[in-house]
């Protein structure tokens, strides 16, 4: 548990002594540790159940207790296996000789103990410092290299996730102002339903976690920030950091929604998110550059997970268990659908030496493998079985039909459609013969071989959708006699 | 009424001032102030309504001096880039149109 | 339009703000007693400080601030990862200004005295890390520009030595703890107060040296441009 | 007393606020700034946050002010040495 937390710490204060050669064999054992303690923590939490963890040794609401359940320890394992694949790849992809690339480990791995501390917190303003940690070193990851562009996207990151941030940290003040306690549980306890201040601090908070989300229309910074950055960090972006926000905006809404949320604010964010899924879709089948139709999709991807919001507000039990698994697969096959697509797209770049989806013709023949990967992590995005795509979309499918929002299906629907028209489109510009270079550049093996792992993830991740889902529905069910220990 | 719920509410209105400077203004510095303004008002309103009942309370004032640590790191970076962004392109502001989708 | 749009901005603001002190008074009104201070109070003596704030931020919720450091830490190395100069050091701002000189020679001791008084001070009574490394970073400011060389910013290993050692430093504090058998980040009984101080002590350093760092890393000399950044 | 000296901050916090953002020149902005900085401070102190008045004054006023300051004086020497060659959009 504690090296869960240390790890990734204390590799980014190690890696950042070292430069990006030895820093990447170091990163690269780091990795190791992290896989083998999120597997060892996710196989304790799935045979004994989820339990709270008192850092310091002082109990909830005078220190601070991490949440170590079902849901939080599967988030820590999909961190642990996208980030292990992106820091491979860039390991790899990314050019030792620019000496600012020494500062890639450190910030990777704080982005790293961010993402973690963000899954197990359970305090408010621990929340809000986990997402700082991961904002900063985001936005640094971002502009790393200085150029113009690259700076202009990082700073209009920063400044949506500062006020993102901001939007969060005030709901904070009113919830401590009224309940004297900044505990999550601790506040579901004590709120009742019709206190407009305590309605009006989610509010604000969801409204500053969707900006960092990037939900429709506040997504303006994102295509650019995940379009301009390296494929490993896009991939990163996309894949993780942007479901961090989500993941709390969740929590929040699963424990004080029932009373403080109204049928209109679930309705208005599962609008927003259906929007989200045309627009994202529209544009990213109309963008010139191939990260930028990624990133696009990564807009669209993200309306689905708005649906929980209408589909677990005022509406049975069960129903509302089928939608929170819904969501909770759709988040993890995206994150790993989404990260093979963006190292698949590096990889047709750095092959095609051309960011712009037409210079893509013939590449077919020279990466069929990476171009395959791309085209496997599409066919989980457009939600076609039996990819992770399809077991999340038809969970959503039939609790919006048990719930009686039949409004709903027609976004899950043509949202597939949409995916499929523009991962097409990509494959049309590939198998097209008339580009007069033949000039490609072959990458190395593993640069090949890391997207086609995730993508086969996020296939497989279909297959054994009931298993994770027994593990993943443990906190649901076990919630009301979590053990408190004190290891 | 007490003092702290004063400052709380002085605190509120420094949220909006904030919000609407952040929103409407273009100058990437002037940008910064209003961000500076937005959290200071955020910190008022977490220590003011936090104390208007029991008195001081040194859990919302830890918060706060985390929060103000927070801020200047991530104004000071700011600083940082937007220095480099004027030094590359001779722009002080984002606002451009042409290449809004770049 | 511009006008227009100036206009509905101003207004949802203000419409917002009113929300928000309402929302604030009906808070204040119907505010749920919690037994946080009670609890605070009482754990007080076996923290190690005297001083509540003291105590809360580097005892209670010492995860905060260390992932907080962490944050002044990811801030410092993008600053110097940008920072396109050789060395951090620019000759242009070597002044000759005599009287700048005087106030420097006779304001440096009385500041770092005064952040040193300041950190000692954290155990019992208002001050701490934070305002010493600030006063710490404000003393480096002011030997800088007064044009006194500070050869040790600059992008080498001290330098980033320099920006963890504090963090570094909390860390193994505690996973010390973990390997003694007890929770993250807690305290053997009877050592808090020292280690606190220890902390707090290697922390001023670092919090000065990153907000120093970002100050000197912030200008950009046209000279030598291009694509470097540190020794290579 | 203590009433007139609260209100009398409060007004004049907001009122450097606004002037840190509708001030024309950005050096007067970021002296107004610095001043707000410096009233936060003793509103602080009023607040009985002595911590939070000190890391205010020191930070806030202080550091984020110089840094600021150096800024705009850079903005303003790369006014006068070019004029912004990017101006294509």
């Amino acid at each position: 548990m504690a090296g869960l937390l240390f790890t990734p710490l204390a590799w980014a204060a190690l890696s950042l002594l070292l430069d990006f050669r030895r820093g990447r064999w170091l990163s690269w054992l780091g990795m190791l540790i992290q896989v083998l303690v999120s597997l060892s923590l996710w196989f304790a939490v799935a045979t004994g159940g989820g339990f709270f963890y008192a850092l310091a040794g002082w109990q909830a609401p005078l220190g601070i207790a991490l949440r170590v359940d079902g849901l939080a320890v599967s988030f820590v394992l999909l961190t642990a296996a996208v980030a292990t694949a992106c820091g491979v790849h860039a390991g790899v992809y990314l050019d030792p000789s620019k000496s600012w690339q020494r500062y890639f480990w450190p910030l990777f791995w704080f982005l790293w103990a961010g993402l973690n501390g963000v899954w197990l917190g359970a305090d408010l303003f621990n929340l809000y410092v986990g997402l700082e940690l991961i904002s900063l070193a985001a936005v640094g990851l971002v502009a790393l290299g200085g150029e113009a562009a690259a700076l202009r996207a990082a700073l209009r990151y920063l400044f949506a996730a500062l006020l993102g941030s901001l939007a969060y940290l005030l709901g904070v003040a009113l919830l401590y102002g009224q309940f004297g306690t900044l505990s999550l549980t601790g506040i579901a306890d004590v709120v009742g339903a019709a206190e407009p201040a305590a309605a009006l601090a989610l509010l604000l908070m969801l409204a500053g976690l969707a900006l960092k989300t990037a939900l429709f229309p506040l997504h303006g910074w994102l295509p650019p920030a995940h379009g301009i950055a390296k494929s490993p960090v896009s991939a990163l972006l996309s894949g993780l950091v942007v479901k961090a926000s989500f993941y709390i905006a969740a929590r929040l809404w699963l424990e004080l929604g029932d009373r403080l949320g109204s049928q209109l604010l679930a309705q208005g964010l599962g609008a927003l998110g259906a929007a989200a899924v045309l627009w994202g879709s529209w544009r990213a089948f109309r963008q010139p550059y191939l990260k930028q139709v990624v990133a696009y999709s990564s807009v669209a991807q993200i309306g689905y997970l708005f649906l929980l919001f209408p589909l677990t507000y005022a509406v049975a039990e069960p129903v509302s268990r089928l939608a929170q698994q819904g969501i909770t697969l759709q988040v993890i096959s995206h994150a790993l659908a989404k990260a093979a697509m963006f190292l698949a797209a590096g990889n047709l770049i750095l092959s095609v030496r051309s960011k712009r989806v037409d210079a893509l013709g013939g590449v077919s023949h020279f990466l069929p493998f990476s171009l395959f990967s791309f085209g496997l992590a599409g066919v989980s995005l457009m939600g076609m079985p039996p990819t992770g795509g399809f077991a999340a979309k038809w969970l959503l499918l039939q609790a919006s039909l048990a719930s009686g929002q039949w409004w709903w299906i027609a976004v899950l629907l043509l949202g597939g459609v949409l995916a499929a028209a523009y991962v097409f489109r990509i494959y049309r510009a590939s198998f097209l013969e008339d580009s007069a270079s033949d000039d490609f550049y072959h990458p190395p093996k593993t640069l090949e071989a890391i997207p086609m792992i995730l993508a086969l993830l996020a296939l497989g991740l279909g297959l054994v959708a009931e298993p994770v889902l027994s593990v993943l529905a443990l906190p649901f069910e076990v919630a009301a006699g979590v053990t408190v220990v004190q290891p | 009424m007490s003092p702290d719920l004063l400052y709380a509410l002085s605190g509120v209105a420094l949220c909006g001032i904030g919000l609407a400077g952040f929103l409407l203004l273009d100058h990437l510095l002037r940008r910064l102030l209003a961000f500076n303004l937005l959290g200071s008002g955020v910190f008022l309103v977490l220590v003011g309504l936090a104390q208007h009942r029991g008195g001081p309370d040194p859990v919302p004032q830890a918060l706060v001096l985390t929060g103000i640590v927070v801020a200047i790191a991530a104004t000071a970076l700011a600083i940082v880039l937007i220095r480099r962004y004027f030094h590359l392109t001779g722009r002080t502001s984002l606002a451009d149109a042409g290449d809004g989708q770049s | 339009m511009r006008r227009l749009l100036v206009l509905l901005t101003v207004a949802a603001c203000t419409a917002l703000t009113i929300v928000l002190a309402l929302a604030v008074l009906q808070a204040a009104g119907s505010a749920v007693v919690s037994d946080l201070p009670q609890q605070l109070a009482a754990s007080l003596g076996r923290s190690g400080v005297e001083h509540p704030t003291t105590a809360v931020l580097l005892n209670f919720r010492s995860y905060d601030t260390l992932l907080e450091i962490g944050v002044l830490v990811i801030a410092g190395m993008s600053g110097i990862s940008l920072a396109s100069t050789r060395s951090l050091e620019d000759p242009a701002l070597r002044s000759s200004d005599v009287l700048l000189y005087a106030l420097q020679r006779w304001f440096v001791p009385l500041m770092l005295l005064l952040a040193a008084y300041l950190l000692w001070a954290g155990s019992h009574r208002p001050g701490g890390a934070f305002q010493a490394g600030a006063v710490l970073a404000a003393t480096g400011v002011l030997m800088r520009l007064g044009g006194l060389p500070m050869a040790f910013i600059r992008p080498g290993v001290l330098l980033r030595l320099g920006l963890v050692l504090g963090f570094a430093v909390f860390l193994l504090v505690a996973i010390a703890s973990v390997l003694a058998g007890k929770a993250f980040l807690a305290y053997p009984p009877g050592m808090a107060g020292g280690l606190i101080l220890a902390i707090e002590t290697v922390l001023t350093l670092s919090i000065g040296m990153i907000l120093l760092a970002l100050f000197v890393a912030a200008p950009i000399s046209a000279e030598h441009e291009p694509e470097e950044g540190g020794e290579s | 007393m203590s009433w007139l000296l609260d209100g009398l901050l409060i007004v004049s916090l907001l009122v450097t606020a606004v002037a840190a953002l509708l001030s024309r020149d950005l050096f007067r902005a970021v002296v107004m700034f610095m001043a707000f900085g410096l009233l936060m401070a003793l509103a602080w102190v009023r607040l009985q946050a002595p911590d939070i008045a000190l890391a205010e004054a020191a930070i806030g006023a202080g550091l984020t002010g110089v840094l600021l300051l150096d800024a705009v004086s850079h903005f303003q020497r790369g006014r006068l040495r070019e004029q912004p060659p990017g101006e294509e959009g």
